[in-house]
């Protein structure tokens, strides 16, 4: 079996063709392990009882694997009542799933404020949810741009595991393709180097946002 | 020294399985390959001295190019015949008529008896992805919306369970199989789930283009068991019957058509 | 700026404090009259931070009361926010908020306390960093100034939410040698303003100059209070007599 | 099946999880360590080789690497059994994660440590040796043992070049039991008992490098 | 100490630096006897602390020339390494190791650099953790001690080198003013056995009592250079006047 380059070039455009679910699965699921993540972080430091349950979740969701999660929310949650689409599915697993990990990140973002900082704006009488908003997200994003592109890229990486919920993206066009013409180097390598592709240039991406971020006000 | 030789000094054959009743599995208890493929093999294998049959399992769509890669010398595992799969590897001689079968829930709700009933009824169907089913219902004119691909049966089958899909369209054997274990309950077959000939597929084992003697030594020996009445024994144990046996016009050359003439 | 001057802009009575099993402010009582200056020295860990820290809600306390002006922190949530928000506080670190503006940061909590329209907050920060003499750094970020310009703007910020009482807590001695006169000189102007002040500083220069009174700690309580004149002519303690010595080698 | 043959079922896989572990740590450390440091010393053409390398292990999706690692380099004459493929695949690729946490902890050193080390005429490798390493590997330990759990849970993929760990094995039981609630959930459980003491001892090492860190609450 | 009193401890032709287009020292000559005490002063982002690192290779510059004794810093690798370890640093953030014992601190390099064997390695450095009187502290970690005391351990940590030439950089500007006093004692300690020292303080008491010669930078250039009290009493230049002034208001 020979690395066929024309074969390979003729898949580019099956494969491409996912491209958009890929990449909708991967920004919807971005935005909500962001937004999820943020607000885990926020309940757990606010302590108690909430803070202490939000922390033993994140541990959990840690310490077990994205697909055994999307497995339970698409075939064990419609036994309880709650059924959800696939696409659906895929992007709230995922979502719920890095959560974990970026309030993580958001952790360390807002550990490396010093102190000082939402004393001063206390000391102003801003308020607590102000001073959340208006001090302390903008300052934590500046310090966790990189970590968080990492898991950034770790989010597009892990969509193909949306294949076991039949959602159609790149990989499993590829396998597709690899399935029907008994080819497989061509049309994996094809997938691989368009993944690769785009992870650099997420990381690519946030590196410029964080110079930009940094810009003016850095020392 | 080729695989023939080499298998048959060691007393050993490797075969890939992707661990799937009834065509290929680990048995839970002994660990050792069960199936319709394993079976057959070692039948005719153990005359010649080859006692031991060493498994791989992995996933479905890694058995062709873990053969190509020499990870195993024989794909055992239901592999149906395709002209496009006829130009990676290279069939034995057809041993099993497989065709479309399909799994619904208990009384058939819908009643779902052939691909036109899921046509009619706007039905949503699950399938294996890159499987003979897919095609011959995409054939028979089931929209690609209405159809979820799963990379695997749990899943169908699961999919079923939870009521994303109205039924599942698997091979022939792979819904005997699953249905003889027992374990399938609130689901049944659909019966009957009505296909016609240029829907049916043949399984064989399958070598790799280059080992030309391993697959006639397999060949001459699967007559042989044929004759002897082994293979019905075998077929038998999985409750296969006539509408499974290989009818004798059907050859791997036909089945392959010009590609395998390339060969 | 007006004061109710029949009240005391501060009243502390017995004040104590722990860190877990440590005794931080020990029976702390001290009256600060309206338009006076306090300068609070002592040795480092001497609690100098954490009693000024307490009087505007940064650290809570276990005993004793706090009042500010008429309110007494505390006794209703209301309040104590309204009692903080009249009380400005200047930190030995600047503590700016290094993603926003000069401007920005003199309007930020203008413009959500108080809900204040934008142009009307900017032109308020804007008169104090005239009074602060930088009025032509407003749109620079913080990182862009030197220490003692940062000082400034913090002294601004706090000067916008119009403070009865402002409260430094080191504001020089994270600064270079040239530095610290041009921050000094803006507390001594605000101090001949007649603001209430109290500040914690080893700037004896300063206490001299300005201070109606010179406070003394020495592990977690006052162990000196006098006027500036007597506190260096004649120490009475002697932790504030070896003090004073290491200071002035 | 019984709730609990179907975990001892899984448990048999843990073998295979176990190995693939720990002989991919035999890849990742080295890799991290040599990768990361040399990240943080080169500049200009050097360090883009560097970089690439890292990039490729740490962006590529690693079932694309398996599958063609496994699959396709026999072709090319190269035929490594599946557990050196699964542990160089999964390993290289933590090792990419960590070798930028090395780099990161290196540089987020204070410069001082440095000079302070050339002002005594110690050589660089000693000050790399002696002074910048153990302290940023200190600092960074929390992110390497969070790193070992993605390797844990990574192993989920070794079934592909047909090793039987904890997530195959689960495969496989659903394929005789059909029945996803009880299987799932015991996946679930299997890895949760393996990975959550390994979070909890990563929160115990965070909270020993940095007590003042969790007394802090910017917010 | 002994010393090659012929030739003078450091001598600096025409050094020139920039970092990139900034020209941070502009033409610097210097001459520093053996055994004599240099004070440098000067505002900030003068080059104080540029020119002291240029001392000990710790910068490149790109013209000009450093004599450390009889070796030409650059001219062969060897000798460079060796005027090195012969200079002393002590830096005003300490930077000690972390995660190193006090002891640990200061036998590291004797380990290292002579190969010293361990006993003696650490009797010599119990040594002179005597002579900075803090010998009890040989097993603490940095962590667990107070500025003072972690500054003295740097400079103990130094001297263990055997040094010709000790630099300090601001050595008492991180550090609370009691205990600004326990470092100036240990340095004026050293001044008084007669080590080579340069100092960029802006402790003008230490200066006064202690520097033989004061030099004054200001943008890079060295202004000015007078023995401490002519420097005190008449500075020449404008630019020093006006830095004294704010220094000493
Ligand atoms: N969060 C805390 N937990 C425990 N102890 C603390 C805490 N904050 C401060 N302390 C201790 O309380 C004592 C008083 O601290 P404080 O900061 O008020 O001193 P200070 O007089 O301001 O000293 P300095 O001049 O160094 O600023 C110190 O011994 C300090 O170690
Ligand atoms: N790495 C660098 N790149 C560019 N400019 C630098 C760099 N390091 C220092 N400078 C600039 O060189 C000038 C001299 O710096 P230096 O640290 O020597 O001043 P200094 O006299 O020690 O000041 P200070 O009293 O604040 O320590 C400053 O203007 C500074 O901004
Ligand atoms: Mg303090
Ligand atoms: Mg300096």
């Amino acid at each position: 079996m020979q690395f066929d380059v024309a074969f390979a070039l003729s898949t580019v455009p099956t494969i491409l063709g996912a491209i958009g679910m890929t990449l909708l699965v991967a920004a919807v699921s971005c935005v909500g392990a962001s937004a999820i993540g943020f607000g885990l972080e926020l309940i757990r430091r606010s302590g108690g009882l909430g803070g202490l349950f939000v922390r033993f979740l994140i541990d959990f969701i840690r310490a077990t694997p994205v697909l055994v999660w999307l497995y339970c929310l698409y075939f064990i949650l419609p036994f309880y009542g709650i059924r959800l689409g696939a696409l659906a599915t895929g992007m709230i697993g995922l979502s719920l799933y890095y959560s974990g990990y970026l309030a993580e990140v958001f952790k360390a973002g807002i550990d490396a404020i010093p102190n000082g900082q939402a004393e001063a704006a206390r000391a102003l009488g801003i308020g607590r949810m102000d001073i959340t908003i208006f001090v302390i997200a903008p300052q934590m994003l500046r310090n966790i741009a990189a970590p968080m592109g990492n898991y950034f890229v770790s989010i597009l990486k892990a969509t193909p595991y949306l294949a076991v919920l039949a959602v159609p993206e790149m990989l499993g066009r590829a396998f597709d393709i690899a399935s029907e013409t008994y080819r497989y180097a061509e049309p994996l390598t094809v997938a691989g180097l368009i993944f690769l592709g785009l992870a650099l240039l997420i990381s690519h991406a946030i590196k410029r946002l964080e110079i930009r971020l940094l810009g003016p006000t850095a020392r | 020294e080729t695989a023939k030789e080499r298998i048959l000094r060691e007393g050993k054959i490797v075969i890939g399985i992707h661990n799937r009743t009834p065509w290929g599995f680990r048995d839970e208890a002994t660990g050792e390959a069960k199936g319709w493929h394993p079976d057959l093999l070692r039948a005719a294998f153990a005359e010649l001295g080859v006692k031991e049959i060493d498994i791989r399992v992995t996933e479905f769509g890694a058995l062709i190019p873990g053969l190509l890669a020499g990870r195993f010398d024989a794909v055992a595992s239901g592999l149906s015949i395709t002209p496009e799969r006829c130009r990676q590897v290279a069939f034995g001689t057809p041993d099993l008529k497989v065709h479309d079968a399909a799994i619904v829930l208990t009384g058939n709700p819908k009643q779902i008896h052939g691909f036109e009933d899921i046509v009619s009824q706007k039905i949503i169907m699950g399938a294996g992805r890159g499987s003979v089913s897919v095609r011959n219902a995409t054939v028979a004119g089931v929209p690609e919306g209405n159809m979820l691909l799963f990379p695997d049966i749990e899943a169908n089958i699961s999919a079923l369970r939870s009521g994303r899909i109205d039924v599942t369209v698997l091979s022939s054997p792979t819904v005997i199989g699953l249905l003889a274990s027992g374990k399938l309950k609130g689901l049944e077959s659909a019966d009957p789930f009505v296909t016609t000939d240029e829907q049916a597929t043949y399984a064989a084992v399958a070598f790799r283009s280059e080992d030309g003697d391993l697959r006639a030594l397999w060949d001459e020996r699967l007559l042989a068991l044929t004759k002897d009445g082994t293979v019905g024994k075998v077929m038998a144990r999985y409750g296969f019957g006539e509408t499974e046996v290989v009818p004798d016009t059907v050859t791997v050359e036909k089945l392959c058509g010009t590609a395998g003439a390339d060969k | 700026m007006t004061q109710t001057d029949d009240k005391p802009a501060v009243q502390i009575t017995s004040l104590n404090k722990w860190y877990g099993a440590f005794h931080v402010l020990k029976e702390v009582n001290l009256t600060i009259p309206s338009g006076s200056r306090f300068v609070i020295c002592g040795p480092s860990g001497s609690g100098k931070s954490t009693l000024i820290r307490c009087l505007n809600g940064l650290e809570a306390y276990q005993q004793g009361t706090v009042t500010l002006g008429t309110i007494r922190l505390g006794d209703n949530a209301r309040e104590t926010a309204l009692a903080r928000r009249q009380t400005g506080m200047v930190f030995q670190s600047f503590n700016l908020f290094p993603h926003l503006t000069v401007l920005s940061n003199c309007t930020l909590a203008l413009r959500r306390v108080p809900s204040m329209p934008r142009k009307e907050a900017e032109s308020l920060a804007r008169h104090f960093l005239e009074k602060v003499r930088i009025p032509e750094q407003a749109d620079k970020y913080p990182a862009q100034l030197s220490g003692g310009q940062q000082q400034r703007v913090a002294i601004a910020r706090a000067l916008c939410m119009n403070p009865r009482l402002m409260l430094f807590d080191e504001p020089t001695s994270a600064l270079d040698p040239e530095m610290v006169k041009e921050v000094l000189d803006v507390m001594t102007g605000l101090a001949h303003d007649g603001m209430t002040m109290i500040c914690v500083t080893h700037e004896m220069g300063f206490a001299r100059e300005v201070a109606d009174q010179v406070v003394f700690m020495d592990q977690g309580s006052i162990v000196e209070q006098a006027s500036p004149s007597a506190f260096f002519a004649t120490p009475n303690h002697p932790r504030a007599r070896s003090f004073l010595n290491t200071l002035l080698h | 099946m019984s709730m609990l043959e179907i975990w001892l079922g899984i448990l048999q896989g843990f073998r295979v999880t176990a190995l693939v572990t720990l002989y991919g740590l035999v890849f990742a450390i080295p890799f991290g360590l040599i990768f990361g440091v040399a990240q943080y010393l080169t500049t200009g053409p050097a360090r883009f080789v560097v970089t690439s390398v890292i990039e490729f292990w740490r962006s590529s999706a690693v079932i694309i690497l398996l599958f063609v690692f496994y699959y396709a380099l026999p072709l090319a004459g190269l035929a490594l059994s599946a557990m050196t493929v699964s542990a160089m695949v999964l390993g290289l690729n933590i090792g990419g994660y960590a070798s930028q946490a090395v780099r990161a902890g290196l540089q987020a050193l204070d410069r001082g440590q440095k000079e302070a080390g050339h002002a005594l005429g110690l050589s660089r490798a000693t000050i790399l040796l002696r002074i910048e390493l153990p302290q940023a590997l200190v600092a960074m330990s929390p992110t390497f043992i969070n790193q070992l759990i993605q390797l844990v849970k990574a192993t989920s993929l070794v079934s592909l070049v047909t090793l039987t760990d904890m997530t195959f094995r689960a495969k496989e039981i659903s394929q005789i039991e059909y029945d996803p609630v009880p299987i799932y959930s015991s996946l679930l459980l299997a890895y949760f008992i393996v990975c959550y003491p390994v979070a909890l001892f990563g929160r115990w090492v965070e909270r020993r490098i940095n007590p003042a860190r969790e007394a802090r609450r910017a917010v």
